[in-house]
């Protein structure tokens, strides 16, 4: 029954031609309602799709193609889509031509002498066509493979707060060992004298300079120190003064004896003509 | 419950809190948190790199063992996949996550799993590497879908005129199919199989 | 163990593979995946969405204090926010997952690191008086880096040509350090003294 085709599905008049050569009859598997057709025809990936769906159709060993039967059904399907205004693209057509050079090469007599080299003609096709189909049968598998977002999700909570990006930490350590690397170039070099250092002083000078910028102006001298600090600390920040000055980085005003002592950073005395 | 000191105003949340190596106990809840609150699947030296004190490879690992242990049995698994460890659901519970949305998540075209079957087997591969064994023209649709699905990317071009580019699967493809490497991939469908054209079902 | 009916071959992942009804501890785990699996906060109509046979109201608020109960001392917990319930990090561990991605944590250049450590002790400095100290020119970026972290800034400028700019560290780089005052960096004379020691010994 395979591969046998019915007369009669279509008259003469409409019936389809194919290279030039009117085509009395369709393949009986394609007496089918034109909409359902079109559905079908749809569904095939391309030629090698189609023709293993007729082989698959047919029960024909693939690897014995009958290729007269199988060539005329595949001519009919791609007929048929071509009647149906289907988008018949040309790898269709390439593939019918293909099958019937294969099916004309297998009519004519082989030469003998080069038997034992000549490939059956068939061969690059089924290759071709085992290759689809287990391309075709491993995308199933692969299909059924859980998937992410279909099949199960990632799971990530709401994190509480906003996640910074990250910066470089720096430790006492750090410090310590870019010094002592500063220190051994400078001793290397004997450019630089490392003294001992005040470093509070330092570190109440870069306070009173801090408090003296944004304000741009006069600051009542007793208002850098913070009796807070004790003695010690009111000594540093008058150390720190004095530094500061000595450095010109503060100005200090008094408008007379006994009045209010005035302090303002170099900056604000430059910046603002007064 | 962990001790932690209290941060102090302005400082950086990059800064260390936990100033004490903490006991197991807690190095697990740590990853635990980690590890749920990530977007993407974290290698071991990533989860190291969470704690101010690294606590070493083998106890990371270790306790990811004992991790995926203590969530057997619950809705969602702790997995390995090819870019590390992470949270993510069990497919049987899908029918709830789905229900409650109330859409299914479309399934690829056979035009587009095709493809990435070709390509996951065959990569790296040219377009016309695809062609050849599909038999049709692939759309530059279809492959846009899999590169911005994330699963599918250029790796290369061909020394050949034209330069046509090369296609392989990436590292998101493996995570996102629960994959640890393209080895765990389901096999070739095996050739007599395949010969075996007749015993298979009639395409729908 | 939750019992899994086998799911048949071609089974849609839409369709329901947890018999219902389901026992309540059936229920909780599945209100504790699907709430870990949601992107957003989920009502209690959302949830009992999920659920092909509707547990009820009361059912599913019940499960959900016990599955709150459940994961206290723990990095996450289940929290009733304005729109719903979500699963969501404590704030305490805010900084393991500030601390998760990646990549390795960043550094300092030795240019950075050198130059923090000059103005730290001998501020303030102008950028002469550190190129003085490092025997190489500070780049502009350098000082930037410093100054865009908060740690440093401009204090005043010296009153020589050019008017250079004088740069200290600040009250937030003493926090990040966690000083309370400079004096409390570890002391220059100490440092020496390692330095005499170290000279001893043959350099690295």
């Amino acid at each position: 029954m395979a591969g046998n085709v019915e007369a009669g599905i279509i008259d003469s008049v409409s019936a389809p031609r194919l290279y030039g050569q009117p085509m009395a009859q369709l393949p009986h598997d394609l007496y089918i309602p034109p909409d359902a057709l079109e559905v079908i025809l749809d569904a095939f990936e391309g030629p090698l799709d189609l023709l293993l769906y007729l082989i698959r159709r047919a029960n024909i060993d693939v690897l014995d193609i009958p290729m007269a039967q199988l060539t005329a059904q595949y001519l009919g399907y791609v007929e048929a889509m071509r009647t149906t205004n289907l988008d018949l693209t040309a790898e269709y057509l390439v593939m019918a031509a293909i099958l019937l050079e294969i099916k004309s090469r297998m009519l004519l007599p082989r030469p003998s002498r080069s038997e034992a080299e000549e490939a059956d003609p068939r061969a690059e096709l089924v290759r071709r066509l085992l290759e689809y189909e287990q391309m075709k049968q491993t995308g199933a598998r692969l299909d059924e493979l859980p998937q992410a977002g279909r099949d199960f999700e990632r799971i990530g909570v709401w994190v509480a707060g906003e996640v910074v990006q990250r910066q470089p930490q720096v430790s006492l350590n750090d410090l310590q060992a870019a010094w002592l690397d500063l220190m051994h170039r400078a001793r290397v070099h004997q450019h630089h004298r490392v003294r001992k250092e005040e470093l509070s002083v330092r570190e109440h000078m870069g306070l009173i300079l801090r408090r003296l910028k944004p304000l741009s102006g006069f600051v009542e001298f007793s208002a850098l120190f913070d009796v807070a600090l004790g003695v010690a600390g009111l000594v540093v920040s008058f150390l720190a003064v004095l530094e500061l000055v000595r450095e010109g980085l503060i100005e200090l005003v008094q408008r007379e004896l006994f009045a209010p002592i005035y302090v303002r950073s170099a900056d604000a005395a430059t910046d603002t003509p007064d | 419950m962990l001790q932690l000191i209290p941060r102090t105003e302005g400082s950086d949340s990059g800064r260390s809190v936990l100033a004490e190596p903490l006991a197991p106990a807690q190095l697990k809840i740590v990853l635990e948190t980690v590890l749920l609150a990530a977007d993407e699947p974290m290698t071991v030296a990533d989860l190291r790199h969470a704690f101010e004190l690294d606590p070493g490879a083998d106890t990371v690992r270790a306790l990811l063992d004992e991790l995926r242990a203590e969530w057997a049995g619950r809705g969602v698994e702790l997995a390995q996949v090819a870019s590390g460890w992470r949270f993510q659901t069990r497919p049987e519970f899908q029918p709830f996550i789905s229900r409650r949305s109330g859409e299914k998540p479309p399934r690829y075209s056979r035009a587009v799993l095709e493809t990435l079957t070709i390509i996951a087997y065959r990569q790296p591969v040219t377009r016309g590497d695809i062609e050849d064994i599909r038999g049709v023209a692939v759309s530059t649709n279809v492959l846009k879908t899999l590169e911005s699905r994330g699963w599918v990317d250029v790796v290369g071009h061909r020394d050949t005129p034209g330069r046509p580019a090369l296609y392989a699967t990436t590292r998101v493809f493996l995570d996102d199919l629960r994959l640890r490497s393209l080895a765990e991939l389901p096999p070739l469908a095996e050739i007599e199989k395949v010969m075996d054209l007749a015993q298979t079902l009639p395409q729908s």
